[in-house]
């Protein structure tokens, strides 16, 4: 047996067995799911080898499973992510209901993802993505049925119109190039721009709906926010990152052979990327869900993402790739957060609570860490990814606008992030959250042991980056060594970035001490309550911190772009279809005769046009 | 006596005329004598199936005369495999309503279960049968039978449904035989395979004309479009077994006649053409039509047109592949349909609502039906590993392979149509709150063991195709082969 | 007196005319019975008559210029040669039975709707719908 | 209004196209072809009717046996037709609503002519029937006027009431008939409905081999099928409003 093969069957079983001992125990639920991840990813990181293949045939298709650099790299993210998320789950999940589903689904989901990075052939890369796909939905609309009418329908609809692109390029694929195998193809140029241009674009198509990039994000924000926490860390993490893998795997040929067909596919990818980090960003800074706020945001760091991609260039896909893996742990990471806060003190509305920081404290740090590395901030790992990708547009792609753009969209994000922080976290305490305390240890554990990704990656991207060469590598790039500790750029300057992660890590302590130390004398510490009130009657529980109307004045400024509803449009869209069809099936009206007269008009239409279609 | 195709018709017509003498002296004989008959058709199906693909055809003649002059019975691998999916669906569907009926009173359980099982053997005859004429008289047999049945149950409209299906059904049956006439003026033969032979040397008119006539008669059978206005009725008020069995053997029968009547008999080209046409048409337009129901069985019905329409389709492509893939997706859809029907039977039965707002949380009542119903819904959307993605797969290739693009994409945006009411049934089932008064009723252990085993069909080969593509392949073959059916069966 | 063979010679086309025309008036009026009339019983009837014209096309296509019954009475065993088509006469009576078979059903539906419904306008029978 | 005249179009176009197919069949013409070495099964039905069969109806000859399957299949039909239409107007015990059959008695010239009538048309029936495969007429068409006897009994007296456990009996006797003489067939020669090899002379009463009992099966099991058909319906009565 192959090492792929009993992982998948680890997984497949596991999923088996923890949805059925769910009946006999609500209490091994979690235990069977944490173990049979454990034990995959053991069995993973433990023996699977580089190079490791596992040859079929189902149906009159050859199948091929195998392990290269490549989906090793994002074998990382799928494994590690999902047992923090499961070590997370236990406690998380604990007293909700249907634990055997959840948890089902959820190793189910593992196994999809794990196939789909293994895939080495089509069908298997289409019939793990379905069954992600699916399994995927069904935790989605876990948090039961109102979610299956809006967000669970739209999520479904829109991986099926994916699912089905990527069906329909896949055919193609096989009429003209003969083969299933992924690197069959590739060698053949299927994914090349200049022939049968409607391959890429189908399968960009299929993996873009999965990345959520700018058009059909529409169904992630609900779908993030809707899920059960510990899952949409998985969800935005991980799973989404399977369309990052396609768009990878698809654009590596066009620029390794240096198609010139696809530049503008390439400027469309680029500024579908960059609208949709802009659009994500200013959408996530007028939500008042903490979750909702955190899906958009993670809408619009794919967004970045993608854009490396589209750069085509050495360090434009680095920084993407970077990205992707920093990327699953600061989101992962602040979706645990918000499910801490939820689980803890019962909602993650902004409006309603506030001032968590004395309660949860290490929830608050992992919060913070994890800001500073979304937002970009030098000592910690966003700072590297943002670096490459500003110096990819600018020095390679030449892309200065989109650099703009990514600019304003990354600037912006610091009012979000801000928001979220503060939100939550800082400002006045509530009446309410009084009684809040400290999420589990189990739930910590997680949270830090990403929180710690996103320091280590500050100092040694380096990290990240050999895996990433070699995954580069085995997409056809040319062999490129990096420091642990420096970035390079192409005039030969060289950053160590360890110094500078120290030199700043030092300036931030001192200054914060020098500050502490000297605010001691001159302030007065007081309680979250004790404000004054310039004179107006301050009423008992009113909310005087800035959470209604939050960025009120930006609101009002980018107003035009809030009409811009994408969603709106989507479901108009659905609506006019839906009347349509009740208008089209009147054709069976009831009436027998009616029925009759069809009969008779079909065949005197064949009789008379009976030379023009039989002939 | 050694088991040969006509075991298949005259078994059951034996069965059915001595019911009636039987069960003067044994109550039960009219409830199990169809069983063992129906169970009598996969013995012989599992006896000649090996000799069929070893020989590539057995042709049987009747009453001693050699091929063109009698009536010969023909099993080719593909009617072989059509017939053998029939019986045991056949089978299965009677062993689901053994006690179904209980219900039932009085004498009304034996003429059910005649008309049923005569249904059966009808769909077998027009499989099987190698005459035109005689083909028509089968035709008539599950027309009659249908009428019937679709009647059956007093308290539903069932009688309009049935004199839709009946006005149609005739008209079916006489345009079949103004289409044998003209056929048979020009080749002063009723056989299949001599009229194929001589086929060549009718008149284009001659020939067109009637093709017209098989094609409006054989479609009103194959459930196209502007002719199937009878079919969800039919469906939806006939008694839920013979539902399925409508979806999972009349049907296949009515395509089997349409397909081997355009393909074998005749050799007129742009029919091709027309099939793809008309059965997207008929998939488009059925699909539409099932996303708005409100009653459970209707909208099956509608799928049930939609998924002969990607059938149609797929034997208009033509070529070997999608043959194949249509053949697969026959089987597929007999399987998976009667499932639905079976398990969709018992939320009508425990809801006593017949609308969709029945099924709102019904799987804490009925867990197990329930679980097969939503697998059954995945299958027939499509979804792996489930037996239905290999068949749509495969017609998908085979589209591709002959560069129609448009196509694809239709039938995949269908596909998404038919998967958003598939996916709020099955949603309905498991998230909604149970809001309708109901009553319980468990399903029976025959019932379970019949829906089980179907349901491991579907799971089993979905996993591992394998153990049926290479019959397919034969199947597929035969159907294409059209000299060699000739030469087979004139010698 | 002249012989039959004689006067259809004669008047070949007029015959031709009249007994397929007949029969394709019989099919054309049971359709127009089945499509226009609104009373059950009457698309019944339309559908009886059409059937009766497609019968009266096959035994008119089955005749064979001065053919007899294709009966070998005593006397006659090698009249082979003047005999009409007998396949299609036998085809019509099985399809005359079938006819009959469908008749009475339609007739026993139309019973049972009348009952249901108070009605045997097909107009008004429609709770089947879309 | 627009219907009608488009449905007027539709049955016109029909009607044009069905007369522009048989204008290219010319009536009368002999489609036959040679006699002696067959190429078309009526030929080829003509020359072994009398040589092999001896039976001198050649229409018997195909109906019983050259496509007797379809004769067997249209019994089924037909059997199939009755047991529907009984299981269509089925009706429980206790919804029994009938009146009677005839508001007005009949005159007694009617009732003493039908009784005369009735055994009359049974005779003829069966004479039809049973010298099916030497005149014309057969089972089919005794067996219709068998069926117009007991149609003239039900018309003629309320209370006349076929037996139903008679019928069934002869229905199921004559049906199994069919079936096994078949089977006969298969077992013995190898190929159902399979004549026997003797087959008498031609134009006996006694040829055909077994032709003429099949018939009489056939004749038998249409002439009590019709009849049950006759029954249930003069049986049925609409619901008074």
């Amino acid at each position: 047996m192959n090492t792929l093969t009993i992982i998948l069957l680890i997984l497949t079983i596991g999923a088996a067995f923890t949805y059925f001992i769910n009946a006999v125990n609500h209490k091994l639920t979690a235990i069977s799911a944490f173990v049979t991840i454990t034990i995959a990813t053991g069995y993973f990181f433990g023996l699977a080898e580089l190079g490791d293949q596992f040859k079929f045939a189902l149906g009159d298709f050859s199948m091929q499973w195998g392990l290269n650099a490549f989906s090793y790299y994002f074998i990382y993210i799928v494994l590690g992510l999902s047992w923090l998320a499961l070590l997370y789950s236990i406690a998380y999940m604990e007293g909700k209901a249907r634990l055997g589903y959840y948890y089902g689904a959820f190793l189910l989901t593992i196994a999809g993802m794990f196939g789909v990075v293994i895939s080495q052939d089509f069908i298997s890369l289409f019939i793990f993505w379905e069954i992600m796909t699916w399994a995927s939905f069904l935790l989605v609309i876990y948090n039961y049925y109102y979610n299956i009418k809006t967000e669970g329908m739209k999520y479904m609809i829109f991986s099926a119109i994916g699912a089905y692109a990527m069906l329909t390029a896949i055919v193609f694929i096989h009429h003209y190039y003969g083969t299933f195998l992924i690197g069959e193809a590739l060698s053949k140029g299927a994914f090349s721009f200049n022939q049968h241009i409607f391959i890429p674009i189908f399968l960009l198509l299929g993996f873009g709906i999965k990345a959520a990039v700018m058009p059909f994000h529409v169904w992630a924000p609900g779908a993030y926010a809707k899920t059960p926490m510990s899952f949409t860390a998985v969800f935005s993490g991980a799973l989404s990152k399977m369309g990052i893998f396609g768009i990878a795997l698809v654009f590596s040929t066009y620029y390794i052979t240096h198609n010139a067909g696809g530049f503008i596919a390439s400027q469309i990818l680029a500024w579908m990327g960059g609208i949709t980090a802009v659009m994500g960003t200013i959408y996530a800074l007028i939500q008042t869900d903490a979750k909702r706020l955190l899906a958009y945001s993670s809408v619009a760091q794919l967004g970045y993402i993608v854009v490396g991609l589209s750069t085509g260039t050495k360090l434009g896909i680095m920084a993407a790739l970077y990205l992707a893996v920093l990327h699953a742990a600061f989101k992962g990471a602040l979706f645990m957060v918000a499910g801490a806060v939820e689980k803890q003190a019962g909602t993650t509305d902004m409006t309603k609570i506030s001032g968590l920081i004395k309660r949860m404290p290490w929830t608050f740090l992992v919060a913070l860490i994890s800001i500073i590395t979304l937002a970009g901030v030098p000592p910690l790992g966003g700072f590297v990814g943002k670096w490459l990708i500003y110096e990819a547009l600018i020095t390679e792609s030449n892309n200065y606008f989109l650099a703009i753009v990514i600019f304003f969209s990354s600037t912006a994000a610091f009012l979000y992030s801000y928001r979220f922080l503060f939100g939550l976290f800082l400002g006045q305490e509530e009446e309410d959250t009084k009684d809040v305390k400290e999420a589990p240890v189990t739930m910590l554990i997680p949270m830090l042991m990403l929180s710690f990704v996103s320091i280590i990656t500050g100092v040694m991207p380096g990290l990240v980056f050999n895996p990433a060469a070699k995954a580069m590598n085995a997409l056809g790039f040319a062999d490129t060594n990096w420091d642990m500790t420096s970035l390079s750029n192409i005039w030969g300057n060289t950053t160590d970035l360890s110094l500078i992660g120290i030199f700043i890590i030092i300036v931030f302590i001192l200054g914060f001490a020098v500050l502490t130390l000297k605010g001691r004398k001159k302030t007065k510490s007081v309680g979250t309550k004790d404000i004054s009130s310039s004179g107006e009657l301050w009423k008992e529980g009113e909310n005087w911190t800035f959470q209604q109307d939050f960025f009120k004045p930006f609101q009002r400024a980018a107003a035009p772009l809030y009409k811009f509803d994408m969603d709106k449009i989507w479901s108009d869209m659905g609506n006019a279809l839906e009347a349509f069809f009740g208008f089209f099936r009147k054709v069976y009206t009831g009436n027998g005769q009616t029925y009759a007269i069809y009969v008779i008009a079909f065949l005197a239409i064949l009789l008379i046009f009976k030379d023009y279609i039989f002939n | 006596m050694v088991i040969s195709p006509v075991h298949y018709i005259v078994a059951p017509l034996l069965a059915a005329f001595a019911i009636a003498l039987l069960s003067k002296i044994y109550k039960n004989a009219a409830r199990i004598v169809p069983g063992i008959v129906l169970f009598y058709n996969i013995v012989i199906s599992l006896v000649l199936m090996p000799q069929v693909l070893e020989k590539g055809m057995i042709s049987e003649v009747i009453a001693g005369w050699e091929a063109p002059w009698g009536i010969n019975l023909v099993l080719t691998p593909f009617s072989g495999f059509l017939t053998t999916a029939v019986s045991v669906i056949g089978f299965a569907i009677w062993l689901y309503g053994y006690k179904f009926k209980v219900r039932l009173q009085g004498g009304e359980v034996k003429y059910y279960e005649i008309l049923q099982m005569m249904m059966i053997a009808g769909s077998l005859g027009v499989i099987i049968t190698g005459d035109l004429f005689n083909m028509f008289v089968f035709i008539e047999i599950v027309g009659i039978t249908a009428y019937s049945l679709t009647a059956f149950y007093r308290h539903r409209d069932g009688a309009e449904a049935s004199f839709k299906y009946l006005l149609i059904g005739s008209l079916a049956s006489i345009f079949l035989l103004m289409g044998i006439l003209i056929i048979y003026t020009q080749t002063g033969s009723l056989n299949m395979a001599q009229i194929a032979e001589r086929m060549p040397m009718v008149p284009q008119t001659m020939k067109v004309t009637a093709l017209i006539f098989f094609l409006i008669a054989l479609g009103i059978e194959a459930e196209m479009f502007p002719m199937n206005g009878w079919a969800p009725d039919a469906y939806s008020q006939a008694p839920s077994p013979t539902s399925a069995v409508f979806a999972a053997v009349v049907s296949v029968a009515g395509v089997y006649a349409l397909i081997r009547v355009t393909f074998t008999v005749f050799d007129v080209e742009g029919v091709h053409q027309y099939l793809i046409v008309m059965g997207f048409v008929t998939m488009l337009v059925a699909e539409i039509s099932a996303v708005a129901q409100v009653n459970l069985k209707r909208m099956l019905a509608y799928s049930s047109l939609g998924q002969m329409g990607l059938v149609l389709i797929a034997f208009g492509i033509g070529s070997h592949l999608a043959v194949f893939g249509a053949i697969f997706l026959m089987l597929n859809h007999a399987v998976i349909k009667a499932l639905l029907f079976m398990s969709g039977s018992y939320f009508i039965y425990n809801s006593d609502d017949k609308r969709l707002i029945g099924l709102n949380g019904i799987h804490k009542r009925l867990p197990f039906v329930s679980a097969i119903f939503s697998i059954a819904a995945f299958a027939i959307i499509g979804f792996p590993p489930f037996s239905g993605f290999w068949s749509k797969f495969y017609i998908l290739i085979a589209a591709g392979d002959e560069n129609m693009i448009f196509l694809i994409i239709g039938i995949l945006m269908v596909t998404i149509i038919e998967l958003v009411y598939y996916l709020r049934t099955v949603a309905r089932i498991y998230f909604y709150k149970d809001e309708v008064e109901h009553t319980e009723h468990k399903p029976s252990i025959n019932a379970i063991v019949a829906m089980s085993f179907l349901t491991l069909f579907i799971i089993v080969i979905g996993i591992y195709p394998n153990l049926i593509t290479g019959y397919l392949h034969q199947a597929a073959d035969s159907l294409l082969d059209k000299a060699s059916y000739i030469q087979h069966i004139l010698k | 007196m002249m012989e039959f063979s004689e006067i259809f010679f004669k008047y070949k086309d007029l015959i031709t005319v009249a007994v397929y025309g007949t029969a394709i008036m019989l099919i054309i009026i049971g359709l127009y019975g089945v499509l226009l009339k609104k009373h059950l019983v009457k698309i019944a009837i339309g559908l009886t008559i059409m059937d009766s014209g497609i019968n009266l096309l096959f035994v008119a296509v089955g005749y064979i210029q001065n053919g007899t019954a294709p009966i070998f009475s005593p006397g006659h065993e090698g009249d082979a040669i003047r005999m009409v088509d007998p396949v299609p006469q036998a085809l019509v009576l099985t399809a005359i039975v079938i006819g009959f078979a469908v008749t009475a059903l339609a007739l026993s539906l139309i019973i049972r709707l009348y009952k249901h419904h108070h009605t045997a306008n097909i107009d008004q029978i429609n709770s089947l719908k879309w | 209004m627009l219907k009608k005249y488009i449905i007027f179009a539709l049955i016109a176009i029909l009607g044009f196209y069905l007369a522009s197919t048989f204008k290219e069949i010319p009536f009368g013409a002999n489609r036959l072809g040679d006699l002696n070495d067959p190429e078309t099964v009526s030929a080829f039905y003509l020359q072994k009717s009398p040589e092999d069969l001896h039976v001198a109806n050649a229409i018997t000859a195909i109906v019983v046996n050259f496509r007797g399957f379809d004769t067997l299949g249209e019994v089924t039909v037909l059997f199939l037709a009755v047991t529907g239409l009984t299981s269509i107007l089925y009706r429980k015990e206790e919804e029994e609503d009938e009146e009677e059959r005839l508001s007005i008695p009949s005159s007694s010239l009617v009732r003493t002519g039908a009784k005369i009538l009735f055994p009359l048309i049974l005779v003829l029936g069966m004479y039809v029937f049973i010298h099916g495969h030497l005149t014309p007429g057969g089972g089919f068409q005794g067996g219709a006027i068998i069926a117009t006897g007991f149609l003239l009994m039900l018309i003629t007296y309320k209370t006349f009431f076929t037996n139903h456990n008679v019928m069934t009996w002869l229905e199921s006797i004559a049906g199994l008939g069919f079936v096994i003489a078949g089977l006969y067939g298969l077992i013995v020669y190898g190929s159902f409905l399979q004549n026997t090899a003797w087959t008498g002379n031609l134009n006996d009463l006694l040829s055909g081999g077994l032709i003429p009992l099949i018939y009489i099966f056939i004749g038998l099991k249409v002439g009590t099928e019709l009849t049950s058909v006759l029954d249930i319906l003069l049986n049925i009565k609409p619901r008074k409003k």
